[in-house]
């Protein structure tokens, strides 16, 4: 902690104290403490990601959001209004923001290739097009549009997509309505596991 | 969730979480909610300190959980069908259950035909060769208006309610004691307190976990529960219900929108091969009512299916073609993450997706699995974090060199860097706020999930290929279509009407003439034209019980208890004044969002409108595995069946290829039950890159009990080496008096404990804990049978 | 003419005085601002509070060096005689000045060789104890407390000392500060304080 | 400035016994209170407390134990302390929050001889001053609970604050704000002794015949009080039974050191009292006294011998150095 930050009203320096006895008294009678680290941020409600009790939070932000900025959050804590939590955090709520600034994010797409012994760095572009070749591949080297029986199944058996349980409802269903559309059937997540 | 939707109607936590406060008596059970959902546990407290009411923990561990619970039993692991048909034995034997409820709301006046029977462990209708039941044999009694015949006085013999009590009449106390491994004694002292609820002024909740849906009989362990709170009148009713506590932050959600083998957003069904137009999907998927007096809401299943083809489809959805019907794939059989992973082995799986999601470590059979994965041709992991599952190929004793699957690795946003709402285990959607800019490098999902889709649909315009229509045909109206907004997805999920361009504000409205869309009717009326439901922080609650009305969204309607028809009783007057769910005042229901029409009178129509009974089903054919539970050993056991050793397993769960080979039964070697789990500190993998979580539980560890660890000479905190015929694991003993040798059919069952959260990947590695689980599951979900299974133990 | 001079004390034992006679100011000083709030100023003689509780067991140490050698140097002169004896019951006429009555002395008196050996047993408490407190972590708190009392009670008796040895080795009798200055006194002085000395002195 | 932030007691004060209070008026006084009985372990509160004061994060290793670190430390203000224990057949994990407990009579506070750097508000927080600190550890010895820890590269001790930042812009502890099932409370010490009262009462109608209320009086009650279930077994949640502010020693040492002051003026008094009397010594050119010249004859002859001989100068100046 930066103890610096904090500063005390000192009657004086070295040991100056008062003699309450003479009816006057030099010990310090008000102190200031640090300061409170969110007193400036911006309050952004959100909600925890790890379990499903679905405790309201708040972030705390830094940054006015002015056009030459990026924003940072500073702090979480539980938004008291809620009426799942009431404000309360379990350690893993309490320690989220650490799970947002960790500094093992990664900010780079990375591409193994077979046989390799290690990864490679490859740009957004290239990767999104490696990932359109092997997915349209796959899907037309599996698809199925009649079963044996000659009936229409439209099936593309040669990719699952698993997750996720911790995307929100808007892109879980964007996940299930672009996979389904795709033709896939293997499609799960963690509720399984 | 399968088995409450069998029992019930619909598959989710009854209740919600501040609901809990209203109980009388937790029964907390396969749950450890004080380690995993610690601030909704909050209010089980809060029951304890204000209401005095009492906390039980059954567990094969003494948790975080049991140390401020009133009563804690030791059962050994897979042991639960058997404690709670004692406890529905003890009901009825003591005549406990709640009659007028039972009576009323459920289905135990029905009469069920004669074909029915049990014998042996096998319900009437076993298939050997095809292992498993034609259902047709537990089909109900028909009378002459073609409904089911039903008895009032509940004194057929072929009524539910005899059949359900001779059913369970083997699960006596000294059965329980026998199969779980406590006493007798222990057992009758829990069955007094829970079954202390059914009656009118009384309530009992239940809360549990993946500690019962993660066996092989996982399904029906939750159908003993509800049958169970079913006889005791708690379903409905606030203070009540059966809690499933869900794990994730959007489980509830991802689920409801189907990022789930088999079906489609809001539960609707895939369609199958046999089912070659719409008419026949919607004949097989709409339910007919089996009694007169049913709302049968599901009856409404095609203007679910219709909108929703609406919603993805648009213009290119019309009634000449079936509203594109045939766009989505037919499913053929199983396809849940067992039956993907038995893809890869056989290798005809070639590309595997995972998304905010680490497969490797979440099993079962890690050797299995990493020998699947080797067999992909390729593999995209798309996660915030750098996780063991993209890094398979570098996992401990894999040869790279040799492993020639292609692995992308994507870094994504994660929560905080994007607005859109998570559905919590209580059913309420919740809008959060966009606090930050994702960092420079990353990309949302939204954006990914748009690029993969129209890069692949311009490669099929460029090249052609395989039958792509329904990719051409998607409905993409997103302002940038390279990245929908969450507004943009949250009032497509709502659904609009059609004719006047408007947002819809029910299901209530949907249509089946593709007048309307909804890409998920559950959610309808969560983005309205009064704007984003689920963003409303209103904090007002004038019931007292914590329902708030005015706190974002809760499906379906806002409702906040399911099933609150039940809480009153046949004329609609609560069955406790004190804890109202909803009331009928002789023109309208008030309390709760009405689960029933706000001004059906009471006597109308059953209470459960989900049913085709119009009631709870007590007995029910919706389960692959019996229309009553049944104890069966999990497939690693310690003990052979009690009740009927000649079919000791679930009869009708799926053996895939090999899995036989790799358990280890009636083998001396590996002598001790284990189970897994999580602990408070950590959430499954993702908290390997938080520090001060690492610091607060920071080292893979095994639980085991003093006097096993004074029989193999293993201190405390030493190091510990666990292995089952799978795999082997290594950790610091942790050696307690919180778990107990159990006699277990006269013998003594050691069981041993282990964490999962740990892997090669993190601020601290350690042991994989699924590298010794099997690879079987669920005969009806197939979830993995991770909580029981056999090792044995040595110090390291 | 100048009065002769007798040598008293050597340079080595002289450095081994102030080696022991500053530190023991410094630690005594320090000590004290410790002890006393309103003398925590004197901390400044060590750099302030921080540095002063750093440097104080440090001081320590090379006081402790200092008292070390000075015993094995001095322990020798400083046993009790039936003389010395004599010269303690006679203390008050010392004090009096009542010279006529105090017992010949030798090179030390009975006073100084008292002083020697408190002074001695002091530095024992105070290493003892002050190593206790210099390493707290080692010990429990009970313990402590009682070498904080011990520690105090040291101070208060080595600062009671110190006035006395300063008062008298000063201003109470000129000509005895300067044995410890350049190491010599007047045979004036040797002759009347330490008769025997003076007379082992000058024996031919 | 809140008026919670007026300051009662300054360590190494002439009197730090004496609460300034009786001087001044202070604001309220707060309490926080932690119900052993609703405590599930979660360390929700430990993770809370070392993100809100960032406290950093220390290695650790599972020492065979659910309790994440060994013991409290400069980083670690808090911390869960787990123990199995068995009472009457019945096994209970006695799960405990460990950290300062602001003691109405903070014997750090007492200990300390650095001015300033241990404070106690009127509000009942009892807060280090590290920039007054000067590593001497008294503290830890002083407090009977054992909770300051000394970081050995910035010489400095330090313990839990009580968030007195969130407290003086009005908002509760860290610890408190998170604690997932109320088990930590927090208002004022009166209203925190009445809801002790009543979780005590509930406790013992839950069949905890023994529970109690943790307040202790030798350290004049505490701002953080524990209910505790098992109020017969205070060791089992490492408890003291009877602590105090002021053990023997310390008593001793606060006595001797007046004794003391007195003592040492005297003694200065005395030397100037004897200068005064007896003024310098001034001898005569045999060494008498010169104001005493005139008394009766030496016995001891062998005092003048070689008086002005001379002949032992050279002799005598190397004697003691050869």
């Amino acid at each position: 902690m930066d103890i610096s930050r904090r500063t005390f009203i000192k009657a004086a320096a070295g040991g100056a104290v008062g003699v309450s006895a003479l009816g006057f008294d030099l010990r310090p009678a008000q102190a200031a403490v640090r300061q409170l680290k969110i007193r400036n941020a911006t309050e952004y409600r959100t909600v925890c990601p790890y379990c499903a009790v679905g405790c309201g939070t708040i972030a705390y932000v830094h940054g006015s959001g002015g056009l030459n900025t990026r924003n940072t959050v500073i702090h979480v804590e539980g938004d008291p209004d809620s009426p799942i939590n009431g404000g309360t955090l379990c350690p893993k709520g309490a320690s989220q923001m650490e799970l947002a600034i960790s500094p093992r994010l990664r900010h780079q797409p990375l591409l193994r290739r077979a046989g390799a012994a290690d990864w490679e760095e490859v740009d957004w572009d290239t990767a999104m097009d490696w990932f359109a070749r092997k997915f349209k591949d796959s899907r037309d080297a599996s698809f199925r549009e009649r079963d044996d029986a000659g009936r229409v199944v439209n099936r593309a058996d040669g990719i699952a997509w698993v997750g996720s349980a911790t995307v929100s409802n808007e892109d879980a269903y964007l996940i299930t309505k672009t996979m389904r559309a795709m033709g896939l059937v293997y499609i799960d997540h963690q509720a399984r596991i | 969730m399968a088995s409450l939707a069998a029992t019930f109607g619909r598959g989710a936590m009854t209740n919600h979480w501040k609901d809990i406060k209203n109980t009388d008596v937790i029964l907390v059970m396969g749950a450890n909610p004080a380690e995993n959902h610690p601030c909704g546990f909050k209010w089980a407290v809060e029951a304890r300190d204000d209401r005095g009411a009492k906390l039980l923990t059954i567990d094969p561990r003494f948790t975080r959980t049991s140390a401020v619970a009133d009563r804690h039993m030791q059962i050994r692991p897979g042991s639960d069908i058997a404690v709670l048909g004692g406890l529905i034995r003890y009901a009825l034997e003591n005549d406990l259950h709640h009659a007028d409820y039972v009576r009323a709301h459920t289905n135990a006046t029905f009469v069920v035909g004669e074909e029915y029977g049990f014998a042996d462990g096998l319900f009437a209708g076993f298939d050997e060769a095809a292992s498993n039941y034609d259902k047709t044999a537990w089909d109900y009694e028909r009378g002459p208006d073609g409904y089911v015949r039903r008895d009032p006085s509940l004194e057929h013999p072929r009524s539910v309610f005899q059949l359900l009590k001779q059913h369970y009449d083997r699960y006596t106390p000294e059965v329980v004691a026998d199969i779980a491994g406590c006493t007798a004694d222990e057992f009758l002292q829990m069955a007094e307190i829970i079954c202390s609820t059914g009656r009118a002024d009384r309530v009992g909740t239940i809360m549990y976990a993946v500690g019962w849906t993660m066996h092989t009989v996982g399904s029906q362990i939750i159908r003993t529960a509800a049958i169970l709170q079913l006889l005791l009148g708690n379903i409905g009713r606030p203070g009540g219900g059966i809690n499933a506590l869900r794990g994730h932050a959007n489980v509830q959600g991802a689920t409801d929108h189907a990022i789930v083998a088999g079906i489609l957003p809001g539960y609707l069904k895939v369609p199958t091969p046999p089912q070659t137009s719409l008419a026949a999907h919607l004949r097989d998927s709409t339910p007919r009512p089996l009694v007169a007096d049913t709302v049968n809401y599901w009856g409404n299943y095609p203007k679910f299916y219709v909108s929703q083809m609406k919603a993805w489809f648009g213009e290119h959805a019309t009634p000449e073609n079936d509203f594109a019907y045939h766009h989505l794939a037919k499913q053929d059989g199983d396809a849940t993450w067992l039956t993907i992973w038995d893809k890869a082995r056989e290798g005809t799986l070639e590309g595997f997706v995972a998304l905010g999601f680490n497969p490797l470590l979440a099993g079962p059979d890690v050797p299995r699995l990493l020998d699947s994965m080797s067999k992909l041709k390729w593999k995209v992991v798309i996660d915030p974090f750098m996780l063991d599952s993209a890094e398979f190929w570098k996992a401990p004793g894999m040869d790279p060199a040799a492993i020639d699957t292609e692995v992308l690795y994507l870094p994504s946003s994660h929560w905080i860097e994007r607005d859109g709402s998570f559905t919590n285990s209580g059913r309420w959607a919740q809008w959060k706020e966009k606090a930050v800019d994702p960092p420079i490098g990353v990309q949302p999902d939204t954006w990914i999930l748009s690029e993969l889709f129209w890069r692949v649909k311009e490669l099929y315009q460029a090249e052609g290929g395989a039958w792509n229509d329904a990719i051409q045909q998607l409905t993409w109206d997103y302002l940038n279509p390279r990245e929908p907004t969450m507004v943009e997805l949250a009032k497509e999920i709502n659904g609009y009407d059609r004719t006047t361009g408007r947002l819809l504000s029910s299901f209530g409205e949907l249509a089946d003439d593709g007048t309307t869309t909804s890409g998920n009717w559950i959610y309808t009326g969560s983005y309205t034209e009064a704007g984003n439901q689920m963003q409303r922080r209103g904090t007002a609650d004038p019931t007292g019980l914590g329902m708030h009305h005015d706190w974002a969204f809760s499906w379906p309607a806002n409702r906040r208890v399911l099933y609150n028809r039940a809480s009153a009783d046949a004329e609609g007057r609560p069955w406790d004044q004190s804890r109202a769910g909803i009331a009928w005042n002789g023109r309208e229901w008030i309390g709760d969002v009405p689960d029933y029409g706000r001004t059906t009178p009471p006597d109308a129509a059953g209470a459960f409108i989900m049913t085709e009974e119009g009631v709870a089903r007590l007995f029910s054919s919706h389960l692959a595995d019996g229309p009553f539970s049944e104890h069966y050993e999990p497939v690693e056991s310690p003990s052979p069946n009690a009740l009927h050793d000649n079919v000791a397993v679930n009869p009708v769960i799926r053996w895939y290829d090999g899995v036989r080979e790799s358990l280890a039964n009636g083998d001396d070697d590996y002598p001790y039950a284990c189970t897994i789990y999580r602990v408070v500190e950590r959430e499954h993998f993702v908290t390997s890159n938080v520090p001060l979580l690492v610091e607060a539980m920071p080292d893979f560890f095994v639980e085991l009990p003093e006097g096993l660890a004074a029989e193999k000479g293993i201190p405390n905190g030493s190091q510990v080496r666990v292995w089952s015929k799978r795999g082997e694991v290594q950790g610091t003993a942790i050696v307690t008096k919180r778990i107990k040798p159990l006699r277990v059919n006269g013998r003594v069952v050691w069981t041993v404990g282990i964490p999962v959260h740990w892997g090669f990947v993190g601020i601290t590695q350690g042991s994989m804990a699924n590298l010794l689980t099997p690879f079987i599951g669920d005969a009806n979900t197939r979830c993995p049978e991770f909580k029981s299974f056999l090792v044995n133990v040595e110090r390291a | 003419m100048a009065e002769r001079l007798l040598t008293r004390f050597s340079f080595f034992e002289r450095i081994l005085h102030w080696v022991v006679g500053v530190t023991f100011v410094l630690l005594l000083a320090t000590g004290l601002a410790f002890a006393y709030p309103a003398l925590f100023w004197l901390t400044a003689l060590l750099g302030g509070g921080p540095s002063a509780r750093v440097l104080h067991p440090w001081v320590g140490v090379l006081f402790t060096a200092g008292m070390a050698a000075m015993i094995v140097v001095w322990f020798r002169d400083m046993f009790l005689s039936d003389s010395d004896r004599r010269w303690l019951r006679a203390v008050r006429a010392y004090a009096t000045r009542d010279s006529a009555n105090v017992p010949p002395a030798g090179k030390y008196n009975a006073g100084q060789k008292m002083f020697f050996w408190v002074q001695g047993a002091l530095a024992v408490v105070f290493v003892a104890s002050g190593v206790a407190l210099w390493f707290p972590a080692a010990f429990g708190a009970s313990f402590l407390q009682w070498m904080r009392l011990a520690h105090y009670l040291a101070t208060l008796g080595g600062g009671l000392f110190l006035i006395v040895h300063v008062y008298l080795g000063t201003v109470a009798y000129p000509g005895t500060a300067r044995a410890m200055i350049d190491g010599t006194v007047t045979e004036r002085w040797a002759r009347h304080h330490h008769p025997r000395w003076h007379e082992e002195q000058t024996r031919p | 400035m809140a008026d919670s932030l007026t300051i009662r007691r300054v360590s190494a004060s002439p009197d730090a016994f004496i609460p300034i209070s009786a001087l001044r008026s202070g604001g309220p006084t707060y309490a926080k209170l932690v119900d052993i009985g609703a405590c599930i372990g979660c360390k929700g509160c430990e993770v809370a407390c070392k993100e809100w004061n960032d406290l950093g994060v220390e290695p650790t290793a599972n020492f065979g134990s659910y309790q994440s670190h060994r013991d409290l430390s400069p980083k670690t203000w808090l911390l869960m302390r787990f123990n199995e224990v068995e009472v009457d057949g019945n096994l209970n994990w006695l799960i405990k929050k460990d950290a300062c407990l602001h003691c109405e009579d903070p014997g750090c506070l007492f200990s300390c001889p650095a001015p300033g750097a241990i404070v106690q508000y009127t509000n009942g927080i009892v807060d280090f001053n590290q920039e007054s600190c000067i590593g001497c550890q008294y503290c830890v010895t002083g407090c009977p609970f054992d909770i300051p820890r000394f970081d050995a590269s910035t010489r400095k001790v330090s313990k839990c604050n009580m968030c007195v930042d969130r407290v003086e812009a009005g908002l509760e502890p860290a610890c408190v704000k998170t604690c997932p099932t109320n088990a930590i409370s927090w208002g004022s010490k009166h209203d925190m002794l009445a809801l002790a009262d009543q979780k005590v009462e509930t406790l013992q109608s839950r069949g905890y015949a023994n529970a109690a209320v943790y307040n202790p009086a030798g350290v004049g009650g505490t701002h953080m009080m524990y209910v505790v279930p098992h109020g017969d077994r205070l060791a089992d949640y490492s408890l003291p039974s009877d602590p105090t502010a002021s053990p023997a020693p310390m008593t001793g040492l606060m006595f001797m050191k007046r004794l003391g002051a007195w003592m040492m003026g005297f003694g200065v008094l005395g030397a100037l009292v004897h200068f005064l009397r007896y003024g310098p010594e001034r001898l005569d050119e045999h060494g008498d006294h010169r104001d005493h010249g005139d008394g009766p004859a030496r016995e001891a002859p062998s005092a003048r011998l070689g008086g002005h001989d001379g002949h032992g100068d050279g002799p005598a100046r190397q004697a003691p150095s050869a």
